[in-house]
């Protein structure tokens, strides 16, 4: 079999683990999207009853939400990998590290994808954003942006969790680096929702492809070092 | 000795940049004398950039070649890379205070990227604080800086088209300084300044990596005295049971 | 108790015919902290061979068996499996090295089939084969009956079954066992007595660490006894201890500790 | 002209930021110089009765 079916072969392995144990984990999956939007609830509170500014605030507001959401799911998609010793038999087995990044990674970015897709009908109901017409390019940045922040989450929480204080260290590291993936699917966001009035939706979604390849290279290429003792 | 000897020529070529950018170049016609910090303002940024691309190659070359020096050259980048960034910073926000009236401008890209850029390797310096095996800690340390340097170029592109496709650089822009039209005088004052910084920059990484190594060796001397006191007290207790059997 | 089958990695050549030694260590030593877990073990293990690791606890015995692993590197020292060198090589090294520890490393939430056909996808099995090698596995480690359960249900012994279940996926030339007989039943020790009959009439070197002397004397060619995260003595035949190479502390980069 | 307190306080603290970050780096260096000096010393002593073995 080829090499590169049997990375493919892996890779899909450990994402179809991950996916199994996250549906069937204690919930973890439905606890972290009730947690995203509960902040999106408290940011309404936070910025006041006025809907107007609320509605411009929505689409920061929005990915700020998933940001956060995305550290617990990167981080909790790692933990269950070091409960009973499983991250370090995962790292005894014989495979291509980069394909167990792109089975953790690819995991990482379904259950974002999920969070995501979950949240906008949130932020369309609370902060009275009409979301429903640009669904296309919304999604495309979802997907752009899950991709992405998956892509550094899985690095940085494979590097942060058998670390002392890794509830602090992974927001601390990982957040400076999602900075740009932040502000580009926010402009890109706010373009989409404008009817892309400046013509400026595809720069940005440029961008976050960008960020995303330049990211799932880097996370691949030194994934097998943060596996190693 | 000629590390001492660089220190000196730093010393003096700083001193000497000090007082020419505060006192003899003349004043910016528009801004006045405020204009006088971009010196030592522009040329910490480029020594923060410098520090920190040292220490992503420096990692890069520790994963290829798992060389403990490589390691500590990667450190003595992030350390005084840190205190650069803050000193840019701190030039940016003294400067935009007269000119602007504000300190922060989250208009102007510079600025941005290097709080970015501190809140990056003060991760860095934190994360390889709380690991302790010398080669987890290379090998983790090195990954870190080298994804935290390819994020720098793509925040600062993102910053850039975030205030507004666009517009044009705002005026305080470096590169208003060095583009021919610019005096000569403040050329040669930034280039003077930049001069002087990198000497004590030299001076300071020679200095940082010496102080890493040393630690490296009093730390693997704790390791090897605690296995010789190992082995001691093995090869003692074999004897009293042999004594007394 | 099914037939049960043992799988094995093609032998490797040694430079003049005879397989080279199993296992190679040259003042092998890891530090935790201020503590020495080991502090330099010098063992030539002969390919086939079965070594029983005795020791009081604290002596070094998982320790050594992790780094022979593989799981964590050493302090000081170089390390030969198969005359692969292990610190350059690790991931040569894994294709052809079981290892057991006390953690099961498997996935709470998955069934015991799920994570044993998942570890066979891992071990290198493709295709149909994951749920034949995997199902059959889980049989002759007498999981059967709850091969659809979730591990997070499963007690400590059971456990141990599912890992010695993933150690028959495997196709190991080395077995690592770090107690195995802990926390089985007598049903179970006997499945582990049985294996080790299995893995020495295959030719598969096999290291056990055990406080079971009698069960694993049984079976084992040689015993090893460490203290202190040092060799004391080796009593059997095919293994040979090293002279222990005093340290030499020096200001270069990397140790030099001679032969 | 409240600029100039800008200016003065842009350089002192840059410039006297790098001098205070030298003047300790030299001390951390020093300091970590002579417990190596200090080690090496128990060492060798240690070594020589690990020798005689």
């Amino acid at each position: 079999m080829s090499a590169l079916r049997r990375h493919a072969t892996i890779a899909l392995a450990i994402a179809r683990k991950d996916a199994l144990a996250e549906l069937r984990g204690r919930q973890a999956v439905g606890s972290t999207i009730f947690f995203a939007a509960l902040v999106l609830l408290l940011f309404g509170f936070a910025l006041g009853p006025d809907s107007g500014r609320l509605a411009e605030a929505a689409p920061g507001l929005l990915w700020l939400a998933i940001v956060f959401g995305g550290l617990l799911t990167v981080a909790r998609l790692h933990q269950m990998e070091a409960d009973d010793g499983a991250l370090e038999q995962l790292a005894l087995y014989p495979v291509d590290r980069r394909a167990v990044y792109a089975g953790k990674a690819l995991a990482g970015a379904g259950a974002m994808l999920l969070l995501g897709g979950l949240l906008f009908p949130v932020v369309a109901i609370l902060y009275g954003v009409p979301l429903g017409a640009a669904w296309l390019p919304l999604a495309v940045t979802v997907v752009l942006g899950s991709v992405g922040f998956a892509a550094v989450g899985t690095a940085y929480a494979g590097l942060t969790v058998r670390m002392r204080a890794r509830e602090v260290m992974l927001p601390l590291l990982m957040l400076p680096i999602v900075a740009p993936l932040l502000l580009a699917a926010v402009k890109a966001t706010v373009a989409a929702v404008a009817g892309d009035p400046f013509g400026e939706l595809g720069a940005w979604l440029q961008l976050l492809v960008g960020f995303d390849i330049v990211m799932l290279i880097a996370g691949a290429a030194t994934y097998g070092f943060l596996l190693e003792d | 000795m000629k590390t001492r000897i660089l220190g000196f020529a730093a010393l003096l070529a700083v001193a000497a940049a000090t007082v020419n950018g505060l006192f003899i170049v003349p004043a910016d016609l528009n801004q006045g004398d405020a204009q006088r910090i971009m010196y030592p303002h522009v040329a910490s940024a480029w020594l923060a950039y410098l520090s920190f691309g040292v220490t992503a190659m420096a990692g890069i070359g520790y994963l290829v070649r798992r060389d403990l020096r490589l390691d500590a050259i990667a450190l003595a980048g992030a350390e005084v890379g840190v205190m650069f960034t803050a000193f840019a910073i701190w030039g940016g926000m003294m400067w935009g205070r007269p000119v602007w009236g504000v300190f922060w401008q989250w208009e102007d890209p510079r600025l941005t990227t290097t709080a970015l850029l501190l809140a990056l390797y003060a991760g860095y310096l934190l994360f390889r604080r709380l690991t302790d095996d010398p080669h987890r800690r290379a090998a983790r340390a090195a990954v870190v800086g080298l994804i935290a340097a390819i994020d720098i170029p793509i925040v600062h592109f993102s910053v850039i088209w975030w205030r507004g496709l666009h517009q044009g650089p705002t005026i305080g822009d470096p590169s208003k300084i060095l583009n021919p039209s610019a005096p000569p005088l403040f050329v040669l004052a930034l280039m003077g300044m930049l001069a002087a910084f990198t000497l004590v920059w030299g001076y300071l990484m020679i200095r940082r990596y010496q102080l890493a190594r040393t630690e490296w060796q009093i730390e693997e001397h704790g390791r090897l005295g605690r296995i010789s006191a190992a082995r001691r007290s093995f090869i003692t207790e074999s004897i009293t049971e042999e004594a007394a059997p | 108790m099914p037939q049960t089958t043992i799988y094995v990695a093609p032998r490797l050549g040694g430079a003049h015919g005879s397989p080279p030694p199993a296992v190679d260590t040259d003042g092998l030593a890891r530090l935790f902290g201020r503590s020495a877990a080991l502090a330099g073990v010098s063992l030539r293990i002969e390919a086939g061979r079965t070594v029983a690791l005795l020791g009081p606890n604290g002596a070094g015995k998982t320790t050594l068996l992790r780094i022979l692993a593989t799981a964590i590197r050493p302090s000081f020292g170089g390390l030969f499996i198969d005359g692969v060198d292990a610190l350059r090589h690790p991931e040569i090294i894994r294709t052809r090295v079981a290892y057991l520890s006390h953690a099961s490393g498997m996935y709470d939430d998955l069934t015991a089939a799920e994570n044993l056909r998942f570890a066979a996808t891992m071990l290198g099995w493709s295709g149909s084969e994951v749920a034949t090698v995997a199902d059959r596995a889980i049989a002759e480690v007498g999981l059967a009956p709850v091969a659809d359960d979730r591990v997070g249900t499963f007690s400590a012994g059971m456990r141990k079954r599912l890992a010695l279940a993933r150690l028959l996926v495997a196709r190991p030339s080395l077995v690592l066992l770090d107690e195995p007989h802990a926390a089985l039943d007598e049903d179970g020790m006997g499945l582990v007595d049985r294996l080790l009959g299995l893995w020495h009439e295959f030719g598969i070197t096999v290291v056990v660490a055990s406080h079971q002397a009698d069960r694993v004397n049984r079976a084992a060619d040689a015993t090893v006894r460490l203290h202190g995260g040092l060799v004391a003595d080796v009593t059997g035949n095919g293994v040979r201890a090293g002279a222990l190479a005093p340290v030499i502390p020096t200001q270069a980069a990397a140790v030099r500790t001679s032969r | 002209m409240s600029e100039v307190w800008f200016v003065i306080a842009g350089y002192g603290v840059i410039v006297g930021g790098l001098a205070a970050y030298t003047l300790a780096l030299g001390r951390r260096l020093s300091r970590a110089r002579q417990a190596s000096l200090r080690i090496r010393g128990e060492v060798e002593s240690a070594t020589t009765a690990d020798v005689g073995e």
